[in-house]
């Protein structure tokens, strides 16, 4: 999925995909700080944009 | 009358008159002598219509695939098409019992599109199509063509011009055909371009999508009876408008739902009407799988028709990039 | 109401003189070989010499997906606004006879008088000045002439026709819009054709036709019972891949679903394109569907065209552009259909 | 700008009533009071109705002209739009436009005698006819109501069927139930609206028939009253395809030259044989 999204032009860093069980609380929290981060460097997205 | 033609014709008046079959699918003449259209010959007269040329394109089994037929068949493949078949038999969409598959070599289809410009081709009589090129009789000249001037992309790249699946060939094997394009490359490279040049050329494209559904009602692989697309009403995420975004989420889910399953036929560009280039999609996702399963080319053999598509299974040792 | 010429090269000049007070919408090439209506920047962009578009010009007029209103809604209120009506006028440019005839065709459906006029198609029709282009060279599945009232050439209901001479433009005036237009840029036109020359020209066009289809008393063929129900339907729907390619690109349907986008509290309502090939197009409520085969939807659109249209609206609703067969994935050819129906009878 | 023909405008829900399983019935009130008492309905037209987000529904207006301070609509929960119509309550908003599509010929039929055959939910179309005709009694003859639903649970405006219309004069009303569960306190007739129809063989000279129901119903029904002798013209129906627009266009519920939901949905059987129909609507 994350190769055919960056194909079609979405910046990779876009789409996380990532195992975590139920009982690795930091690891969740750590990777969802992570991801903001990381998202908030790149900006709003411009893909699909004009969907309601 | 070609020689193809008159041995297609033998071929179904045969299994018609024996009682082997109740229908012989294939071609007769459409439009022009140079476009046809399915033909379902179920009697000695229709079947004296039949021809077979170069101008044979549309892929016939998908037309079976709908659960319509109750009687025996016989179906004329070429190359790409018996993969169809085999795509089909592994979704249960025909009983192997009651087709008979009659493949027939092929050196590649003349895309009328690409030639119009250079011949009349409400005057073409005859078309010869070689590993050289392709040579056009019209009433008045022939034109001598070369592959890429007048074949469809999708048969540049052929990898497969004689059946992979058949009770009978008819006609000559092909030997191996010349690659007069690398579709693979072609992914490779548009892969290696940065992120807004690849956005910026897909969105081109499907801003075009008129969001007919050619491609996907004459896809080897779609063959769900209710497919999601006409469901849309029930979801939230994919709207029937053509907007850019709605039109980018239908071929991205598309193209998700025959990874692994796309016998790379490429029927769903040719029948595009507004020129998406969807098998550079589809094609993509097919080495990726490749690349993440090892499947190489599916449907190659009649053995694939039990191997199931590796995303309709689990195996603990599938690959899992995201651990 | 009157015959002018214009040079080739000062067409080009006129649209984009045009263009700075106005909208153009002419034929574009979008990609490699696929040409569109769309709006244009400058005259280079627009292409003379095609032979018909992909989509025909109905997409300006009844566009592929349309707002309808907005709405703020919550359980116990609720705000329903029409959205700002479109203002500036637009000019067509280079529509087909073809089309050109669609479009008339389509003013019965949506632009009838009464209470159901349909206000989004009228206000574009309204505003829009259309410039139509005789075609020089029929394309090879055309075969508008075998059809009333149309040719190559045929005026329909442009306000401007161009009709391509020798290093010129035959151009007539038609309508007080048209009229309009030219006296406001008398300039770039001149006084150099005739009817007569416009005569000579159809005929020298119309003998490199290649494609005819005798449709006389094909609605009364329609109409008979044994027709209906022949099996011939079944045989045709065999080979129907069951896509909207045929209704989506045909200038003449206008079959249109409505739905709602929504998100929050607030939304709009939108129509879009519809076609009566796919299979959830008649099904109601508890999956019943009174067109549940492919070859109900086959017949539906074929009695459609050739006889429920003029049984309603007095005109064959096929312009003969040969868009259907041509795109068509497996070449379901109505003037094939025409000819098959004519011998059931 | 001329007016947006798929527009529509703002209602509330003022009465809410359970009428039999799985149907209810909602009174509703246009927000613009103008617009509200210009609606003037004929019996048996439609409006369409719409949740914003959900979608739209061409429904018949249950009610006649005749109590113009309201609009009624019963409504059987079947899809996704009706399910959540249900959920409405008293008070609520809703968005209405209309009237749409033909009505019946209460012209026509003036100083005739009238039958009315209807089988479950198909009583509410000619609801709003039935209530118009005992609201101008004068102007009708005898009144026979022949109505059948599944069950006596099943029957729809109860208060109507055992109190006010045998009251009114010349009112004859025939009931009737496919089947009884055992907590039904019921004492009447058990059996198919046709069968009850042939039994109550109304004389077809100077009537009118007006049917709605199932469509196995319809079917029966138009067969007996051929039989009984009563011509095309005497023979009045609703039709019921898909529809979208509700103003002709959009194609779904196109048969032959015509759009049910325009020219349609009250037809008389002159008029339905002359559509293409191969099967059973």
């Amino acid at each position: 999925m994350k190769r055919l999204l960056e194909y079609v032009g979405f910046e990779p860093e876009r789409l996380y995909v990532k195992w975590i069980s139920g009982s690795e609380g930091q690891k969740f929290a750590d990777t969802a700080t992570e991801i903001t981060e990381n998202i908030k460097k790149l900006g709003p997205n411009k893909k699909m944009r004009d969907a309601q | 009358m070609s020689k193809e033609t008159e041995l297609v014709r033998n071929k179904a008046k045969e299994l018609l008159e024996d009682g082997d079959v109740e229908l012989v699918v294939g071609y007769e003449e459409g439009t022009y002598p140079s476009r046809t259209t399915p033909l379902f010959a179920d009697t000695l007269e229709k079947a004296e219509r039949l021809i077979w040329n170069p101008f044979c394109v549309n892929s016939l089994p998908k037309l079976l695939s709908k659960g319509h037929f109750e009687d025996k068949l016989a179906v004329f493949v070429k190359g790409c098409d018996s993969r169809t078949v085999i795509r089909l038999l592994q979704d249960n969409q025909l009983d192997r019992d009651e087709v008979i598959v009659l493949g027939i070599p092929c050196n590649g289809n003349v895309d009328l599109d690409k030639i119009k410009d250079k011949v009349d081709i409400t005057t073409i009589i005859e078309v010869e199509v070689t590993n050289n090129g392709v040579n056009v009789k019209t009433e008045g000249s022939t034109e001598e063509l070369s592959r890429e001037e007048a074949l469809y992309d999708k048969c540049l790249d052929c990898r497969f011009p004689n059946p992979v699946i058949a009770d009978e060939v008819i006609g000559n094997e092909v030997s191996e055909l010349p690659k007069n394009k690398n579709k693979d490359d072609e992914v490779a490279s548009l892969a290696n371009k940065s992120v807004a040049e690849k956005n910026e050329f897909w969105e081109a494209h499907f801003e075009r999508c008129l969001r007919c559904y050619a491609c996907r009602n004459a896809c080897s692989a779609c063959t769900c009876r209710d497919c999601l697309f006409d469901r849309d009403e029930r979801s939230t995420w994919l709207a029937k408008g053509k907007t850019l975004s709605d039109n980018e989420a239908f071929h991205i889910t598309r193209a998700f739902h025959v990874a692994g399953r796309c016998v790379d036929c490429g029927e769903c560009e040719r029948v595009c009407p507004v020129g998406i280039p969807v098998q550079k999609l589809n094609r993509k996702i097919s080495l990726d799988m490749d690349n993440l399963f090892g499947i190489g080319e599916i449907a190659t053999s009649e053995d694939d028709i039990d191997n199931p598509p590796p995303l309709g299974t689990f195996l603990t040792e599938d690959p899992e990039e995201f651990m | 109401m009157s015959t002018k010429a214009i040079d080739k090269n000062k067409l080009s000049e006129l649209l984009n003189s045009l263009l700075f007070k106005q909208t153009l919408i002419a034929p574009v090439e979008a990609e490699e070989d696929i040409l569109l209506f769309k709006n244009v920047e400058s005259a280079d962009q627009v292409v003379l010499d095609y032979q018909n578009t992909i989509t025909p010009v109905k997409d300006w007029f009844f566009s592929q997906t349309e707002e309808l209103f907005e709405f703020k809604n919550k359980i116990t209120e609720l705000e329903i606004n029409d959205l700002p009506a479109t203002d500036g006028e637009y000019i067509l440019f280079g529509a087909r006879p073809c089309d050109l005839k669609s479009v008339e065709l389509l003013d019965l459906v949506f632009d009838e008088d009464g209470e159901f006029s349909d206000s989004f198609y009228k206000e574009k029709r309204d505003r829009t000045t259309i410039i139509g282009l005789s075609c020089s060279e029929p394309g090879a599945y055309c075969f508008c002439n075998s059809l009333d009232g149309l040719s190559p050439t045929a005026t329909c209901n442009a306000d401007i026709m161009l009709t391509e001479m020798d290093g010129d433009y035959l151009v007539e005036v038609l309508t007080d819009k048209g009229e309009k237009l030219v006296s406001d840029n008398s300039s770039y036109f001149s006084d150099k054709y005739s009817e007569e020359d416009k005569e000579t020209r159809t005929e020298e066009i119309v003998s490199n036709m290649k494609l005819t289809v005798d449709v006389d008393d094909i609605e009364a063929i329609m109409q008979k019972e044994d027709v209906y129900l022949s099996d011939y339907w079944q045989e045709l729907s065999l080979k129907c891949l069951g896509c909207a390619v045929c209704t989506y690109i045909c200038p003449t349907c206008h079959c249109y679903d409505i739905r709602d986008y929504s998100r929050g509290n607030a939304g709009i309502r939108y129509r879009c394109w519809d076609s009566c090939m796919f299979n959830d197009f008649t099904e109601a409520a508890g999956d019943h569907n009174p067109r549940p085969t492919r070859r109900e939807r086959v017949r539906q659109r074929f009695m459609h065209k050739l006889r429920f249209f003029d049984e309603r609206y007095g005109d064959t609703g096929c312009v003969g552009c040969g868009r259907c067969l041509e795109k068509c994935p497996v070449n379901l050819d109505i003037t094939r259909v025409i000819s098959d129906v004519k011998e059931l009878a | 700008m001329s007016k947006n023909p798929l527009r529509p405008y703002p209602a509330t829900i003022t009465e809410v009533r359970d009428e039999s399983v799985g149907i209810k019935t909602f009174k509703v009130v246009l927000d613009d009071e103008e617009m509200m008492k210009d609606f003037n309905q004929e019996p048996g037209q439609c409006a369409q109705l719409s949740i914003m987000g959900v979608g739209e529904a061409m429904i018949s207006i249950t009610s006649p002209r005749t109590r113009s301070e309201y609009l009624e609509f019963s409504i059987a929960a079947v899809g996704k739009l009706t399910d959540v119509i249900h959920e409405l309550e008293e008070g609520d908003k809703i968005a209405l436009r209309g009237p749409l599509g033909s009505s019946f010929p209460y012209q026509k039929m003036q100083g005739k005698d009238l039958v009315f055959i209807a089988g479950g939910i198909g009583l509410a179309p000619l609801r709003s006819l039935i209530n118009f005709v005992f609201d101008n009694r004068e102007d009708y003859g005898h009144v026979d109501i022949i109505y059948g639903a599944r069950s006596p649970k099943h029957l729809c405006f109860k208060e109507e069927l055992f109190e006010t219309w045998p009251s009114i004069d010349d009112v004859d009303l025939y009931l009737t139930v496919d089947g009884t569960d055992e907590d039904d306190n019921w004492d009447g007739r058990t059996g198919y609206v046709p069968d009850y129809l042939k039994d109550v063989d109304p004389d077809p000279e100077g009537r009118i028939t007006v049917t709605c129901g199932p469509p196995i119903m319809i079917k029966f029904v138009l067969e007996a009253l051929q039989d009984m002798g009563f011509e095309d013209e005497q023979i009045i129906t609703t039709l019921e395809l898909n529809m979208k627009c509700g103003i002709g266009k959009c194609g779904r519920c196109n048969i032959g030259n015509k759009y049910i939901c325009l020219d349609g949905p009250v037809f008389d059987l002159t008029e339905i044989k002359e559509l293409p129909i191969d099967k059973e609507l």
